[in-house]
């Protein structure tokens, strides 16, 4: 792995960068850190970063354009007739590509020399069966255009390393001596760390518009398919979600969505509650070592496998509210409002209990944030502490808890097992939380992982739904951000 | 004492000792709000404690195994018919082909011992794993000069008599079924007395790689272990710092500007994408468009990174939030920059939200099984633990969920049971690593 | 490069893939193959995802490739598949063993099951609340079905080997054929099988997006319940289900690979013919995996549970020859 | 034992309000306030004096035991307010904070509006039957925490955005509108310019007609102006209390003559 | 324009180390300091008196951009230092930070221990070599700020743990750990008693020999002794700036006569 190599040399530099800033950032002022602009360290991060970070992002940025470059002068090579009906140039190079990085493997495993690879002649050796040797697949039998093509990209690929390799290793070097050389006592190396390091903050919070455009990409092409085959109408505005095996199935998000909310719903109530008073508990009231014990303990809660939730709601919290709410005269209410133990009742609960630890972990670290002198205030006017926490303590901590609870709620949206096993998978709009119903996540999940044919619309809608829901959460999202924006109390 | 009005609080005399009304009324409330918090706070213990105590009642099984030892005469003219010990040649004799010498040692063993069984040899065999066949082939090609002579083995036991040992499996529940009959009990009971079945600690479960349906007891843990254990470094050596860094910026330095807006709306978004979707994402990205390989605990930890990171955000942004603004006046009053404040001041101010962010994603990202449906992390992967950690990063490995998942499907009752085992050292993975966080978020912990 | 078979799919197929892969990588010096489950519809999809080491292998489904998906793997390069079809997943009905035990028949579910049924010459809403509504042969038992969600290849077997047979059986059918609508025959055809199968959605039939476990979780909570297994699935459960018979025959290989067994469906595993030869150990995976020692009737796939194809000999000839779908190379 | 012979000459006609005995505070290991004994006495202002660090605020935040809100901090000893002991059992410590009101040395608004800043107090102690009540409280307090001109605008804006001597004023005037019996006041004006402390000052002496008021102060020339009673601290021992003419003019201690004077520190 | 004759009149020897012209602040719409003219000397201490809430922080957090950290804080017109504009984009207000520090109205110690509260300006700008260097300069500080003999036995407590006063004068011990060039103290003495006032009075004397000092404070007597300039600031504007002998026994404007006569307030 030449890049490693070329990673780890630069690793190298950049710490004999750092001893060599700083000692001549030193040694300029006469060994006496007083007469230097900044810290001492400064100078050596800012040789060090000067000779890693803008050779790492040219090696980045030559190793994502040299495939593409090579490929576009690689594809002019191969004839327009030698591309076969019904595939296209990129799938030819995609053969080219292959075959090349198997010329690479073959030598390098010893079964061909560096001049022989570039002599081979399709028409002589079973290329093929060569490289299969060295465990290399083809998807067919080699044609000479391609071989030539091959052989050319190889030699591209060598020359373009090659380059690379100097480029990358000149650039590191002139930014170490570049740096190295402004290394000086007035040299304001603070501030030019700083940005380097602002830079790498921007990139890491841009990282969350990557994952984005990432998942919106993954899933717009198959959702367009998917309207293309079922339409949008339906999607949007049916009343039915019924998949089938047969074709024309109804595929209406609103039942799935009504799901959605209502679970969600009733997973919130469960979870807000216990978890925004579990929080005040351990902050405002518990000894400390009731806290240090009861927060990891309900922290367990987030790491159990939701596939036990699923269990525990099928086996024990389901048959349990039969109990209560069915079963006619044997049941304990007497009445008959469910029959069996899947409901949205019962998903909401399980779920519940499962995202306690999201409200009241987060919750409770923000809730001891508060500054005491709040506290102070309120009950040195005679508050109790109730009506401290609820009125002081809470309302300074409400953006840290909307967070918290935005957490929890996007957790429930997402959840799969709970709802699989506690809620049953019918879809259907009903208030009735004792009755079954499904959700967008979980319909995703089984529609995916179904045995429908996955270029059909019973397949792709899972793609849709993803798409939807991303949207729409988007949209409560921006609400969120909205109302927390307007509530939002700054304390000192 | 002009001003002598009704309110309670203000009476004159009125003794501390009596509460008025109003206190009563409010001391109630008080013990009321008190209480709710008892409640919610136990409310969330009994939930642990009930699942703690169901999965803990039904995995412990797991740890237990039955075995048989016999003693294997490993026949020269079924394993090495040439007699050259050739190893090509050894290697020709399948498993399949050993059956016929596990079979005789049973039946030398039963004959040894003066059981009386009406059983015939291949039944008498029955009661052993499918895996004593591998068990055997193994010791051989790895001492072929032991050919020849009687070696003694540890095999396990079927399943069934495995489950008939723990008193999961009775002779009225085997009626109808196929796998196991009365009479191979009573030969388990006789060998049991004769201390040739024995159930002892399961290390192997702990220790070992999965096993197929057709032989459940010999299923272990231990390289999902490690699979999972990959990932975790991975999201932990990503998420951590992407996540701090990410929320540093948008909560310290972003101009408020419509576009931190829309990367603050994007990361609480991302929170709610179901995970399978990141799985999908994961599939396009990293093995379709990277060619990173496939079922490899890298691109696993990857994917789960990209989930986890939106928690670990969303948990530090609260944090850095709740640090009063006179923390940061007074560094930059004595001439810190706002990157020395942040570091120097705010950020261990805020460690207690980072930790718990990070303890409840890495929570979250140990116990998900979907986006590895999608990036070949589910299913039958049943390697051998990785050498380096190269290997370990990149060589096919499943997740502990994933294995558990895989288990909780599978039609054998014995799965089922190692199932619940897995969840059990799951739990204690969680809170091993959860342990290290929690004592570093109490050193933290302060209020001011 | 990679070293491993890479195997997706049907999750029907993966107790017995994971049983070949298992055996295979202790009797060969190829590192076991990885089995990955995720549905045979995800499994197929990953196959036409292209050629090449980033690919997988094999895909095991438990139904036949569709046109369209053949169609969506050529667009992608993968054109040469190698369809092997392993032999029969039988689908049998059981109930709580303590419970009581049925002989059914086709026309049982569809009168226990389906939304509207015939009364008196006219479709009416489905009105059987327990079992001896709808056969007075049977217990005054609730009608509780478990059966397999619209997810699962099984939920098609049942809808098409029960429900709609059940449908022509009592007469339905032709009654909903006379009654649709429809430019052709074709159609008018259609949409009388649609509203056959069309099932009720009160609560008596519950569909399980989940495995066989989930199906035997909701028995064990409610002992009314019936439910859809595989027939190895129920063979390591005979300590807690007992089986019902459907049309007088006893679900077990045997019965069910005579064909006497009604409800079955043939199970598939697909190989890139590319990576034959490239793959370390792909061809031997796929021809050993059909071995007589392995899928036949006494091999360890059989004692699972998998219905022996009776014409193994064949598959085994094919897959030796590398005989890709359609046959022209 | 001097501070008792300073007790014992100083008993006027006045009824004691409060009466600590034999009062010790300690933070961890540390010894706060080391046995102090002192009576505070109703319609009349006393002040603490004493060096920076002395113990006063320490001792004040005992009379309504804010104390307990600080982990490490332990009271022994016995106080009382009218003849009833406040570390009794059964003594609510929120009732008796409606009775004991307090400002704090560093002041604290809540994170709220002005308005819901004074208006809180009276809130949760039901003072006022309806909003026009609750306004009339409000515009009071404020008027009478000589801060009502400069907020009167802008009720609704925070309270933490004011300046640092409005902050404190907004602080006393959300003290004041609980109409507390005794006011702990913690150097209440030492943000403040002289014509609002003069105003304060009226305030504190028009609080005297009925309620008790103790005071924390650094300016001599404050004590001396508003208290009729003044208790010198040092060290975390309480050297002399007494008619603050007798302190100021007469000091029997030579530490309390020393501070005095501008000596001891 | 009032204030441009005081300040011709009162140019003295010094050199200008702060000027600032034309200053406006806002608070979002409010409108915090108008206009405002005033050169600030080297060598001087000038002190800033005013009623509550008339904009002297304000005015002092503009001197060193703190006012950069309040969001809806908006600051138009010149202030320079040394001739340079502190607004201009090419300054660094890290740097201007270190050469003008702050002590802050209201006590604001980082919750670490009061050692680390005082070696960390040393620290981050490098002003020690070495450990007996640092532990040198946090001595050194803690005497300036008349402070050491209180807590040299307990470094390591969290500085969060004092008094008030205590507090504030670790403030002022921080501050002048950098060694700036200017310092700016707001309110400093406000919580501190007379001794150790005259204490910080007499650093704040010590450090005019090499730096500029700017104090805001609520004490005539205490501009009056320490300061050679003041101002004096009313709703926003600076209505007087001149020697303080003259601002005290003979001003010009009569609002400033009434408010140290203790008229207006
Ligand atoms: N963060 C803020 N947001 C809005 N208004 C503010 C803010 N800080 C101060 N003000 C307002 O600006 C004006 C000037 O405040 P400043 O703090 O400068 O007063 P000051 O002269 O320091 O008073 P004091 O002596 O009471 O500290 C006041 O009316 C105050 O209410
Ligand atoms: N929370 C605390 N933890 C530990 N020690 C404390 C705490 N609060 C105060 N002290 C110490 O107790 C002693 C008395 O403090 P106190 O606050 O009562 O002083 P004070 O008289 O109010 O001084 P000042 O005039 O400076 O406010 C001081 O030495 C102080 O350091
Ligand atoms: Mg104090
Ligand atoms: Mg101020
Ligand atoms: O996983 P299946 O495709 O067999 O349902």
């Amino acid at each position: 792995m030449p890049t490693l190599w070329l990673v780890f040399a630069l690793i190298a530099l950049a710490a004999l960068g750092f001893v060599l800033g700083r000692q001549r950032a030193l040694a300029s002022a006469g060994g006496d850190v007083k007469l230097l602009h900044s810290l001492p360290a400064y100078y050596g991060h800012n040789v060090a970063l000067s000779a890693i970070v803008p050779a790492i992002a040219v090696l980045a940025i030559w190793s994502l354009a040299q495939p593409m470059m090579i490929e576009s002068r690689v594809a002019a090579m191969i004839p327009a007739e030698s591309i076969a009906e019904n595939t296209t140039v990129s799938l030819v190079m995609s053969d080219v590509r292959r075959l090349a990085e198997g010329l690479d493997q073959a030598v390098e495993a010893g079964v061909l020399d560096a001049a022989g690879a570039n002599a081979l002649e399709a028409q002589t050796i079973d290329v093929r069966a060569l490289l299969g040797q060295v465990g290399v697949a083809l998807g067919s039998e080699v044609s000479p255009e391609v071989l030539a093509a091959a052989q050319r990209y190889r030699s591209l690929t060598a020359t373009g390393s090659m380059l690379k390799t100097i480029v990358v290793l000149l650039l590191s070097l002139g930014g170490f001596a570049w740096a190295y050389g402004r290394t000086h006592k007035d040299f304001r190396a603070r501030n030019v760390v700083e940005q380097g390091i602002m830079a790498l903050l921007i990139l890491a919070a841009s990282l969350a518009i990557l994952t984005t455009v990432g998942i919106v990409f993954s899933m717009l092409f198959e959702s367009l398919n998917f309207f293309g085959l079922h339409s949008w109408s339906d999607f949007f505005f049916g009343s039915t979600w019924a998949p089938n095996f047969r074709g024309d199935s109804e595929l209406s998000i609103l039942p799935l969505l009504w799901g959605t909310l209502y679970i969600s719903l009733i997973a919130l109530l469960v979870a807000v509650p216990v978890g925004l008073f579990a929080a005040i508990y351990l902050s405002e009231y518990a000894s400390g070592t009731v806290r240090s014990f009861a927060k990891p303990l309900l922290e367990i809660l987030a790491g159990i496998p939701t596939i036990v939730y699923g269990l525990f709601a099928l086996l024990t919290v389901g048959p349990m509210l039969v109990r209560i709410f069915g079963q006619g005269e044997d049941g304990l209410l007497g009445v008959e409002w469910m029959s069996g133990a899947t409901s949205v009742l019962t998903a909401g609960l399980v779920m519940g209990i499962m995202l306690i630890p999201f409200v009241s972990s987060l919750s409770d670290d923000i809730i001891n944030a508060v500054p005491q002198s709040m506290r102070d205030g309120s009950l040195g006017l005679g508050a109790t502490k109730s009506e401290t926490i609820r009125q002081v303590v809470l309302p300074a901590a409400l953006p840290g808890i909307v967070g918290a609870i935005l957490l929890a709620a996007s957790r429930a949206i997402g959840e799969t097992m709970i709802v699989v096993m506690g809620a049953g998978a019918i879809a259907k709009f009903s208030l009735n939380p004792l009755e079954s119903m499904t959700t967008i996540t979980t319909r995703i999940v089984s529609q995916l992982t179904g045995d429908t044919d996955f270029a059909s619309p019973e397949t792709l809608v899972a793609f849709a739904l993803g798409l939807t829901l991303f949207v729409l959460t988007l949209g409560l999202n921006v609400l969120a951000l909205y109302i927390v924006r307007k509530y939002r109390e700054q304390y000192d | 004492m002009t001003d002598t009005r009704q309110n309670p609080a203000n009476n004159k005399g009125g003794s501390l000792l009596q509460h008025s009304a109003r206190t009563r009324k409010r001391n109630a409330a008080e013990r009321r709000f008190r209480a709710y918090g008892i409640a919610a706070i136990s409310v969330g213990l009994l939930m642990l404690c009930v699942l703690v105590t169901t999965i803990v009642g039904r995995g412990t099984g797991a740890f237990q195994q039955t075995f048989v030892t016999l003693e294997v005469e490993l026949l020269e003219s079924k394993l090495d018919k040439s007699g050259t010990r050739d190893i090509d040649a050894i290697k020709k004799v399948t498993t399949f082909g050993y059956a016929p010498i596990i079979r005789a040692a049973v039946e030398a063993k039963v004959a040894e011992l003066g059981i009386d069984s009406p059983l015939k040899a291949k039944e008498m065999a029955g009661i052993l794993s499918k895996d004593a066949a591998a068990t055997l082939r193994e010791f051989v090609i790895a001492n072929p000069d032991q050919i020849g002579e009687t070696v003694e083995f540890r095999f396990l036991a079927s399943s069934r008599v495995d489950g008939y040992m723990k008193g999961r499996v009775s002779r009225d529940s085997i009626t109808n079924d196929k796998s196991i009959s009365p009479e191979q009990l009573d030969l388990v009971d006789a060998l049991v007395s004769a201390g040739v079945v024995e159930k002892t600690f399961n290390l192997a479960f702990i220790t070992g790689a999965d096993a197929s349906d057709a032989r459940p007891e010999a299923a272990g843990m231990g390289v999902s272990m490690l699979g999972s254990l990959f990932m975790m470094l991975v999201v932990l050596a990503l998420a951590l710092p992407i996540g701090v860094a990410a929320s540093i910026y948008l909560e310290e330095f972003a101009p408020k500007n419509w576009l931190t807006d829309i990367i603050e709306v994007n990361i609480s978004n991302l929170a709610a994408v179901p995970s399978i979707v990141f799985g999908i994402l994961g599939l396009a990205v990293f093995i379709n468009y990277m060619h990173l390989p496939m079922s490899a605990p890298l691109v696993g930890g990857l994917v789960l990174t990209l989930m986890t990171l939106p928690t670990v955000i969303i948990s530090t942004r609260a944090a850095l939030k709740a640090v009063p603004p006179s923390i940061r006046d007074a560094a930059l009053g004595v001439g810190a920059s706002r990157m020395q404040a942040v570091f120097h001041h705010v950020l261990p101010l805020a460690a207690p939200g980072i930790l718990t962010g990070t303890i409840i994603g890495l929570a979250q990202a140990l116990g998900e099984t979907a986006p590895l449906l999608l990036i070949g992390m589910v299913g039958f992967i049943a390697s051998n633990a990785p050498e380096t950690i190269a290997d370990g990063l990149l060589s096919p490995n499943s997740a502990m969920p994933a294995q558990i998942y895989e288990w909780a499907k599978r039609a054998d009752p014995a799965f089922y049971e190692r199932a619940w085992g897995g969840i059990i050292i799951l739990l204690i993975f969680l809170v091993t690593m959860n342990t290290v966080a929690v004592i570093l978020r109490r050193r933290f912990e302060r209020r001011w | 490069a990679r070293d491993q078979v890479q195997v997706a799919g049907s999750s029907t197929v993966l107790p017995y893939a994971s049983i070949v892969a298992e055996a295979f990588g202790e009797n060969f010096d190829f590192p076991t193959p990885v089995v990955e489950s995720g549905g045979s519809s995800a499994g197929l999809k990953r196959f036409c995802e292209g050629v090449g080491e980033n690919t997988i292998d094999v895909a095991n489904a438990s139904r036949r490739i569709k046109d369209k998906e053949i169609k969506a793997c050529a667009e992608n390069g993968v054109t040469d598949i190698i369809e092997v079809q392993i032999g029969y997943d039988g689908i049998v009905f059981a109930s709580d063993i303590n419970g009581n035990g049925f002989e059914y028949t086709p026309s049982d579910w569809f009168l226990a099951l389906s939304d509207e049924i015939l009364v008196d010459g006219k479709m009416v809403a489905n009105p059987n609340k327990t079992w001896a509504d709808v056969n007075t042969a049977f217990p005054a038992q609730d009608i509780q079905a478990f059966i397999p969600g619209t997810k699962h290849g099984t939920r098609e077997v049942f809808e098409d080997k029960v429900i709609l047979a059940g449908c022509e059986a009592t007469g339905a059918f032709d009654v909903l054929l006379a009654a649709a609508e429809g430019d052709s025959d074709k159609a008018k055809h259609k949409a009388a099988e649609k509203a056959c199968i069309s099932l009720r959605t009160d609560g008596v039939s519950v569909d399980i997006d989940g495995d066989y476990t989930e199906t035997l979780a909701r028995i064990e909570s409610n002992k009314d319940g019936i439910g859809v297994f595989g027939l190895a699935f129920y063979e390591n459960n005979t300590d807690k289900l007992q089986v019902a018979t459907m049309s007088g025959v006893v679900p077990s290989t045997e019965s069910i690979a005579t064909g006497e067994y009604p409800v079955s469906r043939p199970l598939f595993f697909y190989v890139k013919k590319a990576h034959i030869g490239v793959i370390p150990g792909l061809k031997e995976y796929a021809e050993f995996f059909v071995a007589d020692e392995v899928a036949g009737p006494d091999g360890p796939l059989a004692e699972y549970g998998l219905v022996s194809d009776p014409e193994l000999s064949k598959t085994q000839a094919a897959v030796a020859e590398e005989a890709v779908m359609g046959g022209n190379s | 034992m001097n501070q008792m012979t300073a007790l014992e000459k100083d008993v006027e006609t006045q009824k004691t309000k409060i009466a600590a005995k034999n009062v010790n505070v300690y933070y961890g290991e540390s010894h706060a306030i080391k046995d102090v004994n002192v009576e505070i006495e109703d319609n009349t202002v006393t002040a603490f004096i004493g060096p920076s660090g002395c113990g006063k605020s320490t001792f004040l935040r005992c009379l309504n035991r804010m104390n307990d809100t600080i982990d490490i901090c332990r009271v022994t000893g016995d106080i009382e307010i009218d003849g009833e002991d406040i570390y009794d059992s059964r003594v609510d410590p929120v009732q008796l904070r409606a009775k004991v009101g307090m400002v704090f040395q560093k002041p604290n608004p809540f994170p709220k509006s002005i308005y819901d800043n004074v208006a809180y107090g009276p809130r949760i102690h039901g003072l006022a039957a309806n909003k026009a009540e609750l306004d009339e409280i409000v515009e009071k307090s404020l008027r009478r925490g000589a801060i009502w001109d400069e907020v009167k605008d802008r009720l609704d804006a925070p309270g933490t955005g004011l300046s640092g001597g409005q902050q404190q004023r907004l602080c006393i005037a959300r003290a004041v509108a609980t109409e507390p019996e005794v006011l702990l006041m913690d150097e209440p004006c030492s943000a403040l310019d002289p014509i609002a402390t003069a105003q304060i000052e009226e305030l504190i002496d028009e609080l005297r007609d009925s309620y008790s008021v103790v005071i924390v102060t650094h300016s001599m020339q404050q004590a001396a102006r508003v208290s009729q009673k003044t208790a010198f601290f040092h060290l975390g021992n309480l050297v002399e209390f007494g008619a603050t003419g007798q302190i100021f003019t007469n000091p029997e201690d030579p530490r309390t003559e020393s501070y005095i004077t501008g000596r001891i520190g």
